[in-house]
């Protein structure tokens, strides 16, 4: 198969790709700290160090086109335009926030951004994006779908079951596996018998790519070779994105099962300080300037939870609502 | 009005959605080219063609997700999952994606789906090919349940299904198929919900579904001979249940039968029951009885199999029996 | 005696069983190295070993499959599913083959098998990870089902499912996991069938398990200093489900009241309310009643979810309500 | 992978062999002679055409090795040795039948020659024999486990769950994909974007292997080579019969999807007549002691089918029976 990477991205995509990652990344924090301080009950998992993989990905897509994703789903709303104070407001349970505080963290859903769902059931969500790429293709429309999940997500059932039927229906899907090496506290070796997750494609007579999951331009380049392909009704393929998770699995991991200097390594390799390396050395982008980016971005997080703790719970009397459509 | 079976009723609803709406899709296994195992879809395929109606892999779990993400998106899609006994394979994707996913969203999706099985025993299928799936499902709120037991109900509760918004499952019991009946193909669509007095009495309120709704009305009509009268109700739909209707039987009658093609251990029957027990206590003389399959299972067997299935004999040996209490 | 959590009389069970029976092998997602995610079984994979004891692929289909594999050729498997709410993901292994293996190989086989998850709401964990699972699996004849609510029961009820020959599915729920209480090590295993009258009264019965039982017991305090005196009943078991007990209490009571972490439809409940409004109806001085979820879902926001899970206050207020009736 | 088909069988296993696959063969044809007169409720699928595979396989089994399969069961059965009495009594749903008439066509088991299940949910069956395998693992006792399934079966999540956590876990259970080439109605060209499923053993870091499933001996041989390396530690393999079905899916079915010709193609390298062939060549047989078996299973078969129809039916109030161990 012949997907290549394409060429480095011009100034302003490589812009909106900084911005992306480090909204994602200072959100993320944030949300890590609500969580510590109890502020918020239940669970939440962050894909610090993965942003490259929710950005890069993004970059490629068209309006129009679907995403599916996991619980560990923030980057992915916020990369597709969610606003930080719909994901904030939903985070903490509220009627303002994106689900009107029915889904939580793990639910981040947006229709209007084409987001479809954000699932708590590992590899739930990828047969949901087949349908929306089902739509596009029956009415012929030219979306395409994309569906994110993990390494350990690519041993249930299902993934089998999605990629084969993708196949042979030929829909316009992408399926994008976020490799981060651990599937919870279990190192992918344990339980996965090959290395790489793109080899599985073949079972499905479907590209199978390994991109650079730190490199948001690989990534973009990648998902955008693919996507021109599954719109040129050529199919779905397996894109795996080599990444990695600095934080526990979910809240209250600390990561004891990570090697020793594992974290360190790929902490070298910083999706958002590779970006802007190299946007520095091409004289895209200044110290100065960056500073500033991340401040104003700060401060759009902090303005967002401000306002987010201020805004109603919904009433305990629309418990049943959206149930039913009638309701 | 024209004359057909339980199995053309099906044919026919959903060749009148198609042609109605171009947002109907359906899919399933060897329901395209093969017009499906139990022969329901005949002639679909060749009348609309390979976009819209399409086999699948042996892939429930597939089936269903697709069929959602469709729904999701624009279309209005049937997924068939053959036997209703695999249901459980494509469980996940019925109970916590399909039935939840309005929900989770906040609204933001309707999931206009229906899942369309064919179930229940008596043919000699076996263990795994037999069960009726209807009181499982009743525990999962956002999903909506139809049993329809005439060809008449078939075409007017499955073309209700494809239009509603939300996912409605329609259950086929295999012994009805060859049940002919009139349909009138131009009648408005059923309405999910709505329960039917299909015998009416006084003696003593019957509620059964499909199969058992025919072995209860032959009950009724040889408890007739000797003067009794029950009250014969068709539920048609277990979610939304009609409780209405079953409680304003009951205010006439003072007496339950429910008559199920399950355990009795979880079968909708118990729902009816604590329904009766909460609402229309009062209104009763005599115990809430139940005639179902206890709590075993349907065996191949023939011997075993028509013993397990409760049949018109033992529903008016518990009718007599219950007519006694006091 | 020791004093010890829920959660700690689980992996005391466990490691009971296994120090006793070299059969007993144990797996699921991140239970052996990890210790499980609700640290439920630390220690294990270090006592007793990598053959012994095993994290597995995300895979529970294949989890349950295997266990089943294993459980009929000699081993006597501890499986876990993590959440309840996965076991859809696994429900054909677990309804279609686990229950049903015996049976259909007309007794060849026993299926000595223990499926463990963790369970119920209130957590903040949202729509797909606050079920609790016990009324869905009541319609499965071949299985038992287990719902213990103290660290004692844990532990009686836990060993007594690994030794059953059946399969036994045993829920464990999440808010009870820090509960403490005191264990006998040494005492026998719970009887699987057997309910307990936690607290004797006379005003009404109220039924409850887990979470809920906790619940009832906190309302039942505070109703006694108004003088009212409700008896409360652990079911523990719901198959087999102890109907003489709640039989015998409501004969002396007069009153039901049922108190279900569950959806209205399907919910266990109503099967206890067709049970007396079947043998125990003539007992009954006023209608049977349920404190429930209705039939809506749990969403994330505390809120909602805290709203829609009953609380002491609602089981007070129907309780108080329940005995107005006449 | 080094699997290597064996050299020819010895006089007397071919004759095992031969023996077994006219015992299917004639039990077959009298099975839909009792479904087609409606002697029989239900539905029956035959494997007809397909006998060298499970007598092949059961060629290569030792005692205390299991063995799971599917609804299209009654080959695998008597190849391992189920007595043709107990299968019969089964078919009609006799208490005499081998489990107590509560299993059927879809579900011959008899633990007492290993045979832990015939299935009729697709793929169900493959975990259990997973089970089986580690009993073996765990308690060290050499034995192995097969798993027989079809190729619509390959489609299905359970399969790659299942090839992926045996992989992994090393169990020695060996995968025996039959692939007939149709699913029910359905071609697998139509379902399945690869040719050969024995492909989809890479994903999972197993040998697969493609064996002519019409050859006995060259079923025995990969077998045998699969099994050795399972007993010997080194883990699961999956093995892909090329194999064909003459009849219908099931009872009901007259193959009106076949293409034109096929059938008669397939006919030409009939296993038994290609067994039959060679040992007449290698002067292991003659035509008239061939007559000779045949007419003896013929009677055999003829004599356990009659004896079944005076066998009788289980007890009405025996129906909770063998629910609960305590029964
Ligand atoms: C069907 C199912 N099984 C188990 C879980 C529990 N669980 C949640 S996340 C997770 C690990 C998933 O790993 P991976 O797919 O690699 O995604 P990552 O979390 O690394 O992004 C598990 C086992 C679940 N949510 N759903
Ligand atoms: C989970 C499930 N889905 C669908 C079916 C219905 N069904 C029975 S056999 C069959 C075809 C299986 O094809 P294959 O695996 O090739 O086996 P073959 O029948 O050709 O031996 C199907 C779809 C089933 N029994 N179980
Ligand atoms: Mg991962
Ligand atoms: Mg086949």
């Amino acid at each position: 198969m012949a997907l290549e990477a394409g060429d480095r991205l011009d100034k302003e995509s490589r812009m909106r790709a900084l911005l992306a990652m480090v909204k994602i990344r200072l959100a993320e924090e944030e949300i890590q700290n609500l969580f510590m301080a109890n502020l918020v009950r239940g669970t939440t998992h962050l894909a610090i160090g993965q942003e490259a993989c929710s950005a890069g990905v993004a970059l490629a897509l068209c309006e129009g086109d679907s995403v599916t994703c996991t619980y560990r789903g923030h980057g992915h709303a916020l990369a597709l335009g969610m606003s930080l104070r719909a994901l904030m407001a939903e985070m903490m349970g509220k009627e303002s926030g994106a689900c009107r505080g029915r889904g939580g963290s793990m639910h981040m859903t947006d229709k209007s951004i084409g987001l479809l769902g954000a699932n708590a059931i590992v590899g739930a969500q990828l047969p949901i994006a087949m349908g929306a790429a089902l739509t596009a293709q029956v009415k012929g429309t030219g979306a395409i779908a994309v569906t994110f999940f993990g390494d350990g997500a690519a041993n249930i059932g299902l993934f089998h079951e999605s990629l084969n039927m993708a196949s042979v229906w030929k829909l316009p899907v992408l399926f994008i596996c976020e490799n981060n090496l651990y599937g919870e506290y279990s190192p992918i070796r344990e339980t996965t018998p090959i290395d790489d997750i793109a080899d599985r494609a073949g079972a499905y007579a479907m590209p199978g790519v390994i991109v650079d999951g730190q490199d948001v331009e690989a990534v973009q380049a990648a998902t955008a070779a693919a996507a021109a392909r599954a719109r040129n009704g050529e199919g779905p393929a397996l894109l795996e994105l080599k990444t990695y998770r600095y934080g526990g699995h979910s809240r209250s991991d600390t990561g004891p099962y990570r090697k020793p200097g594992e974290l360190a390594h790929w902490q070298e390799r910083d999706p958002i300080d590779m970006l802007a390396a190299r946007m520095y050395s091409d004289g895209e982008l200044d110290q100065e300037e960056f500073l500033e980016i991340k401040d104003a971005l700060a401060q759009e997080v902090f303005a967002a939870v401000e306002w987010a703790k201020a805004e109603p719970f919904p009433p305990p009397q629309s418990l049943a609502d959206y149930v039913y459509a009638s309701d | 009005m024209r004359r057909m079976t339980y199995r053309q009723a099906v044919t026919e609803a959903i060749a009148a959605e198609m042609r109605r709406d171009d947002s109907v899709v359906f899919f399933g296994e060897d329901v395209a080219k093969p017009g499906g195992v139990f022969k329901v879809t005949p002639g679909i395929y060749e009348e609309f063609g390979p976009v819209r109606v399409r086999d699948t892999p042996i892939s429930e779990q597939a089936i269903i997700g697709t069929a959602l993400g469709a729904a999701i998106t624009g279309l209005r899609p049937i997924a068939e999952l053959m036997f209703a006994d695999f249901i459980p394979v494509a469980m996940d994707q019925i109970v916590n994606q399909v039935a939840k996913y309005r929900f989770m969203s906040g609204g933001q999706f309707t999931v206009p789906l229906t899942i369309r099985a064919s179930q229940g025993g008596g043919g000699g299928f076996g263990t795994q090919h037999s069960q009726c799936a209807e009181s499982w499902l009743m525990n999962f709120p956002g999903l909506k349940l139809a049993v329809p037991a005439t060809p008449a109900d078939m075409y007017g509760l499955l073309r209700a299904a494809i239009r509603d918004d939300d996912p409605v499952i329609v259950l086929e019991h295999k012994s009805l198929y060859n049940l002919v009946g009139d349909v009138d193909l131009e009648a408005a669509p059923g309405e999910l919900g709505k329960a039917e007095i299909v015998r009416p009495g006084q003696d003593l309120t019957l509620v059964a579904t499909q199969q058992m709704l025919h072995r209860a009305l032959e009950a009724a009509e040889s408890l007739a001979e000797d003067g009794i009268s029950p009250e014969v109700i068709d539920l048609r739909t277990l979610v939304p249940l009609d409780g209405e209707t079953i409680l304003r039987s009951v205010q006439g009658t003072s007496r339950l039968l429910i008559v199920e093609e399950a355990p009795r251990l979880g079968g909708w029957g118990a729902n009816v029951a604590a329904l009766v027990a909460d609402e229309g206590l009062f209104h009763l003389d005599a115990p809430i009885k139940r005639v179902n399959m206890e709590n075993a299972l349907i065996a191949y067997s023939p011997a075993l199999e028509d013993e397990i299935i409760p049949n018109a004999r033992k529903i008016e040996e518990a009718v007599r029996q219950l007519l006694s209490e006091t």
